[in-house]
């Protein structure tokens, strides 16, 4: 078995009366594909936002590899090799596509010379393709990110978290808004993603994609961990059943 | 020749402290409507430094711009604090309590402003208007010189993704912090070097020269050229400072033109003339894709 | 005198709030800073002032001036803000003090620089006791925001308009979702706050009796600083900002003197309120 | 951009050329003379801007009407100034350097005069200041002249009259933040203290301030017998409405700021009994002073004011000075100068001191049935010849 790359331990998030996750764990093995899944209002972003520092956890612990994490900056975590992505994307629409990925270059240092030296250096445009070559948008590294089609913008947020060239990588809801056939795309890329080292954690309402892709599954409900283990064990739970489709409809409506 | 040469000393000034707003509101994308305050302190800084502590200019007028930059600093420091409208109405707040400040403290002249400020002398000879205007475009192309660099570095993408996004910004690693105070710390110190260039130009400050309605010409001047681009602010610094120079016959109706060109542009043509939308812009680039089609067609 | 004082504070105050109330409805519902919503006031005052003039009525004065300003400021919101809305808040803003500036040149040139006079004939009994004097019209200043902060806090609590109001100001999205007509309702707090604009200039106009073109120079910035003191989008905290505002310059300016202008104080108080609760005195976290 | 520039360069240096063609070859008495007359013609002061070259204007058409001056047509070029010091700075050199004025009058407020004054002395050419206060105005060299009283003058003439004519023994001073309203006050201030008068309070107030409430009720409080007031008319007449509405009782003496109609007007029956310190005097029985009130009215549908007497009287010294000696700048200076007993509308212009600052009578005015009368003159040298 592979090392563990990152770990929560009994993460907690609240805000106001309202607990948003109650005593969350989970491990991720280096290389691998991990989905945390739920219903909508699990928790799901909210434990992305804890992780990426956007918020900050009321108790527990976050560690990388050997460092923690808890009570860091987003920036500070970024620098230590984790990239996300957003829900509703956020690019740099009036940037270029090329300049929305190297931006991701280097992790947000600015190299000695920055103040003078212009961005696009021969190193950092060839670096900057290649990871759009590896989205499939080369063609489109001069086009205002903001103009592109929707399906195209996850891809170019995908490509700007993969040029930091993180050690975990989260996706929050990747394939949400796409059309099957983009989706089935997105979804081979991510697993390109891992088969060059990077660990993967996604976030995935739709629970086909998420089990079809991922290694390890983890189900969310109501802030609770209610499952863990592989998509087939998860697939048989009865509670993950029940969280789907006991209140489904119900469920659905009050998003 | 002198009204030229003071017309054309004013532009410049318009430029420098356009292009610092511009640096401020174009690139980091941080509303600030209280840039007449920071070019004030350079003004005030620059005319106590030569008048009470003895300084030349040479040396006031970095010491001048260190002032305003740190002032602007601070300002830096409550935008991270604050929301965007919360953050406009503190800079018109900040212009407000400056211009008091001047006009309240004895030290600071009160009503009658501080007069007496030296014109640069070099090697003993004290330059005269049109000597000063030369010094002077030396220092806007200084200072378009460093704009054109920061606009073009790293450091300038990195600010301007701030203004698009900053969360997408702190998740790709970049000191969101840093990024904006350096933005008003850049911004603010060329306006503490136009206050300098003013008070040396003038000889004499008062402090209404450095009013609310100052801040808002040249908000209009970097929104009118286009924010975020290079060349806007000096376009619109250009058109605005000689605009009611050049036609005596709009003088009754100055602030009407002002006022009504600013609602309709950002309407209208928020990017500005030079903006990315523009119309100018993109008829200028449909005019260069014709021309170019012909030479295709024909050769 | 003390008392005198007070009274002197709550009277400069509820001038305040008068200028502010208006605005403090339209941010509620828009979270546009409406600078040119000093326009309308000014606007109110010349319209309150021409019919006066020529009707000597005060009744018919402030109705025409209340019909022309939640005109005007219907226009303002359907051709200014509603083409900008969705945009980051520095558009609106401009845009707003460009129309601001526009106006008050367009008064100037239209009415002349001159200062007009607006005494306004009130037959109403003043307060002569020995410790505090109030003449009819401070006094129908104080009762008219009284009035107009009751009819509101009725507006908003027990009608229809308010609870979408308040719905709107909550969540814009939301709220159209759940079936409110939010164009509507925002033009008809542009209406009503343009409205209460107008007997503000008016109020202003005849208590100093005077207007003129500029007179909105101060209150368009002032009036921002009292709503977000008195907790953005909330009608009895803008009336408590703008009592506390008064109050508080008056007593400075008796017991310390003039330290600074009056703009000055307001501001600065703002902007320490600001770097210790970010989001306004009452207000919610965005 | 600097090509911009260079082709601007190049089109005012064609446009000055054809100029200079003109008007090079011209006789020795030229046709039309052009004096320059800069005001606040937009901005907040743009009423006064109004005033100040409605009459500056009324000046030349009666000179003009007379025949002009020995045959030569006046014709007055106006400025905006904007009320800002740099605008005045462009528009000093537009009228002298392109438009060719022979002299400059200032209708404007203490801050664009005193930018325009240093460069009015390196051109050479004459320069007086209407109603401008600041002392740099003329300390700028021998080419500026000021044809009001600097602030010391006026503050001792109200300190006279508040102390012999009205009888103040507890006076409050009230001061507009501005160098004009503060060297007024303070002025005043020393004279009574000198006086042994008790000076009981002293408040400033920021220009433009409109609620006198606070300060009326603690003015009262003190019970003074005199209110000294420096302030302009918008003002002056809140603080006579709120004295009313205080009840405070005593005598209030203002000064020029409040000299205009406007003034009567905003604070209607309250300004009732009040006295100023001006330079006007409408029950001057001078031919030229009434003239001048009549055909004000007249023309422009609104009584005359202290800016507009100003200005009005600025340009008829420069146009006397011209008629006495040429229409070189520097003779004109010299002239200005050398002038004595000139009536103008503001009265009798004894002269000019040595450094430009005028010798003339303080008007002292009284409110009573809502017009300015005569109540006293000031003419002891003592108090009206400016110190140097």
């Amino acid at each position: 078995m592979a090392d563990r790359l990152f770990r929560a331990e009994g993460v907690t998030k609240r805000f106001g009366g309202l607990t948003a996750l109650k005593d969350v764990s989970i491990e991720v093995d280096e290389g691998s594909i991990f989905a945390v899944i739920g219903p909508n209002g699990a928790g799901k972003t909210t434990l992305f936002n804890v992780v990426s520092g956007v918020y900050r956890a009321d108790e527990g612990a976050i560690w990388l590899g050997g460092s923690t994490l808890h009570g860091l900056g987003t920036h500070r975590i970024a620098r230590l090799g984790v990239a996300r992505t957003f829900q509703i994307t956020r690019l740099f629409k009036q940037l270029s596509v090329m300049d929305n990925v190297i931006l991701g270059l280097g992790r947000g240092d600015i190299p000695m010379g920055g103040l003078i030296r212009g961005p696009r250096s021969k190193e950092a445009v060839d670096k900057a393709l290649e990871t759009l070559a590896a989205v499939g948008l080369e063609k489109s590294a001069d086009t205002k990110a903001g103009t592109l089609p929707y399906g195209d913008q996850r891809r170019v947020e995908l490509a700007r978290a993969m040029a930091m060239k993180p050690r975990l990588l989260l996706l929050d809801e990747p394939c949400a808004g796409l059309t099957h056939h983009e989706a089935v795309n997105l979804a081979e890329v991510v697993r390109q993603v891992r088969d060059t080292g990077v660990t993967v954690v996604l976030v995935e309402h739709n629970m086909h994609v998420a089990m079809g892709l991922a290694d390890h599954v983890a189900v969310l409900d109501h802030g609770e961990k209610i499952a863990e283990g592989t998509p087939e064990t998860v697939q048989r739970n009865p509670l993950v059943i029940e969280a789907y489709l006991g209140r489904g409809e119900s469920g659905e409506s009050h998003a | 020749m002198l009204y030229l040469v003071t017309v054309s000393t004013m532009v410049c000034i318009y430029i420098i402290l356009a292009s610092g707003l511009n640096i401020i509101t174009g690139y980091a994308g941080q509303p600030n409507l209280g840039h007449a305050a920071f070019f004030g302190i350079g003004a005030y800084a620059s005319a106590l430094l030569t008048t009470k502590v003895g300084l030349s200019f040479w040396a006031a007028m970095p010491l001048a711009v260190v002032i305003a930059a740190s002032v602007g600093f601070v300002l830096g420091i409550i935008s991270l604090r604050l929301r965007e409208d919360f953050l406009a109405i503190t800079t018109i707040g900040v212009n407000f309590v400056v211009v008091s400040v001047f006009l309240y403290f004895d030290y600071f002249g009160r009503a009658l402003g501080l007069g007496g400020i030296p014109r640069p002398s070099i090697f003993g000879h004290v330059l005269n208007k049109p000597e000063y205007l030369v010094l002077v475009v030396f220092l806007v192309a200084a200072v378009l010189l460093v704009c054109w660099v920061f606009s073009r570095s790293r450091l300038g993408l990195m600010v301007s993704a701030v203004r698009e996004d900053e969360l997408a910004a702190h998740s790709l690693g970049l000191n969101v912090t840093a990024l904006k105070l350096a933005a008003f710390v850049f911004g603010t110190a060329l306006a503490g070097l136009g206050g300098s260039v003013y008070a040396h130009f003038m000889t004499f400050i008062s402090p209404y020269d450095f009013a609310f309605p100052v801040s808002i010409t040249v908000m209009c001047m970097v929104v009118l050229g286009g924010a975020g681009t290079f060349w806007g602010p000096v376009v619109g610094a250009i058109i605005l400072a000689s605009a009611p120079e050049i036609m005596r016959f709009i003088q009754q109706y100055r602030m009407l033109i002002y006022g009504g060109l600013l609602a309709v542009l950002m309407i209208f043509q928020p990017a500005g003339l030079l903006g990315a939308d523009s119309v100018f812009v993109r008829g200028g680039a449909r005019l260069v894709a014709r021309v170019r089609g012909r030479v295709v067609q024909s050769g | 005198m003390v008392i005198q004082q007070i009274a002197n504070g709550l009277v400069l105050g509820s001038l305040y709030a008068l200028v502010a109330l208006g605005l403090t409805i339209v941010y509620g519902v828009l979270r546009v800073l409406h600078v040119a919503h000093a326009g309308v006031f000014v606007l109110g005052a010349y319209a309150g002032l021409l019919v006066y003039v020529s009707s000597g009525s005060i009744v018919l004065c402030l109705a025409v001036a209340m019909l022309v300003c939640g005109f005007a400021g219907f226009l303002m919101y359907r051709f200014l803000y509603r083409p900008v809305l969705g945009r980051p808040a520095l558009i609106p803003l401009i845009v707003s003090i460009g129309t601001f500036m526009f106006l008050e040149d367009l008064y100037r040139l239209v009415m002349g620089p001159y200062i007009k006079a607006l005494p306004l004939k009130l037959s109403l009994p003043g307060l002569d006791l020995p410790f505090l004097r109030l003449t009819g019209q401070q006094l129908f200043i104080v009762g008219v925001t009284a009035l107009l902060l009751l009819a509101l806090w009725w507006l908003m609590k027990g009608t229809r308009l308010g609870l979408a109001w308040r719905a709107s100001a909550q969540d814009m999205e939301t709220a159209g979702a759940h079936g409110i007509n939010t164009d509507v309702i925002v033009g008809l707090c542009f209406v009503i706050g343009s409205a209460i604009a107008a007997v503000a200039g008016i109020m202003v106009g005849s208590y100093y009796n005077q207007v003129y073109p500029s007179m909105g120079s101060v209150p368009a910035y002032k009036a921002l600083a009292v709503i977000v003191l008195g907790g953005l989008g909330s009608v009895p905290g803008t009336v408590v900002a703008g009592l506390a505002l008064g109050l508080a310059e008056t007593l400075t300016m008796v017991w310390v003197g003039t330290i600074l202008p009056r703009e000055a104080i307001a501001f600065l108080v703002l902007i320490l309120m600001l770097l210790v609760k970010p989001t306004g005195l009452l207000g919610r976290a965005s | 951009m600097r090509t911009a520039k260079l082709k601007v360069f190049v089109a005012v240096l064609c446009v000055l050329g054809i100029v200079l063609a003109m008007s090079g070859c011209g006789p020795k008495r030229p046709e039309v003379v052009k004096i320059g007359v800069y005001a606040p013609i937009t901005g907040p002061a743009a009423a006064d801007g109004l005033a100040a070259t409605n009459a500056a204007q009324l000046a030349a058409d009666k000179i003009n009407e007379a025949g002009g001056i020995n045959g030569t047509r006046v014709e007055i070029l106006t400025y905006d100034d904007r009320f800002e010091s740099a605008s005045a700075v462009a528009v000093a050199h537009q009228a002298i350097e392109r438009d060719g004025v022979v002299a400059l009058v200032s209708g404007s407020y203490s801050t664009p005069t005193r930018a325009v004054a240093p460069i009015a002395q390196e051109a050479g050419i004459p320069h007086v200041a209407g109603y401008a206060v600041h002392p740099d105005v003329t300390a700028a060299g021998n080419y500026n002249f000021r044809n009001s009283f600097v602030g010391t003058v006026q503050g001792k003439a109200g300190a006279w009259v508040a102390i012999n004519q009205m009888n103040a023994q507890k006076v409050c001073i009230l001061m507009v933040d501005t160098d004009f309203g503060r060297i007024l006050g303070e002025t005043f201030q020393a004279e009574c203290e000198a006086a042994g008068v008790q000076v009981l309070s002293a408040d400033t107030y920021p220009y433009g301030e409109k609620d006198f409430s606070a300060l009326m009720t603690k003015i009262k409080g003190l019970n003074p017998d005199l209110l000294y007031a420096t302030g302009y008319y918008a003002e002056g007449a809140a603080i006579a409405l709120a004295a009313k509405t205080a009840g405070l009782t005593c005598k209030v003496l203002g000064m020029e700021g409040m000299d205009s109609p406007m003034f009567l007007e905003l604070g209607g029956e309250a300004t009732e009994g009040w006295v100023i310190t001006s330079n006007l005097n409408r029950d001057d029985a001078s031919p030229v002073t009434q003239e001048f009130i009549e055909e004000y009215e007249t023309q422009f549908g609104i009584q005359a004011d202290m800016v507009a007497a100003s200005t009005y009287d600025a340009v008829l010294i420069v146009c006397e000075a011209m008629r006495l000696g040429g229409f070189e700048p520097a003779a004109i200076r010299d002239a200005i100068a050398g002038l004595q007993n000139f009536q103008g509308a503001t009265g009798l212009i004894q002269g000019f001191t040595a450094g430009g600052e005028v010798i003339k009578p303080v008007q002292v005015q009284i409110v009573e049935g809502g017009e300015f009368h005569y109540y006293a003159v000031v003419d002891d040298p003592a108090i009206i010849t400016p110190p140097n």
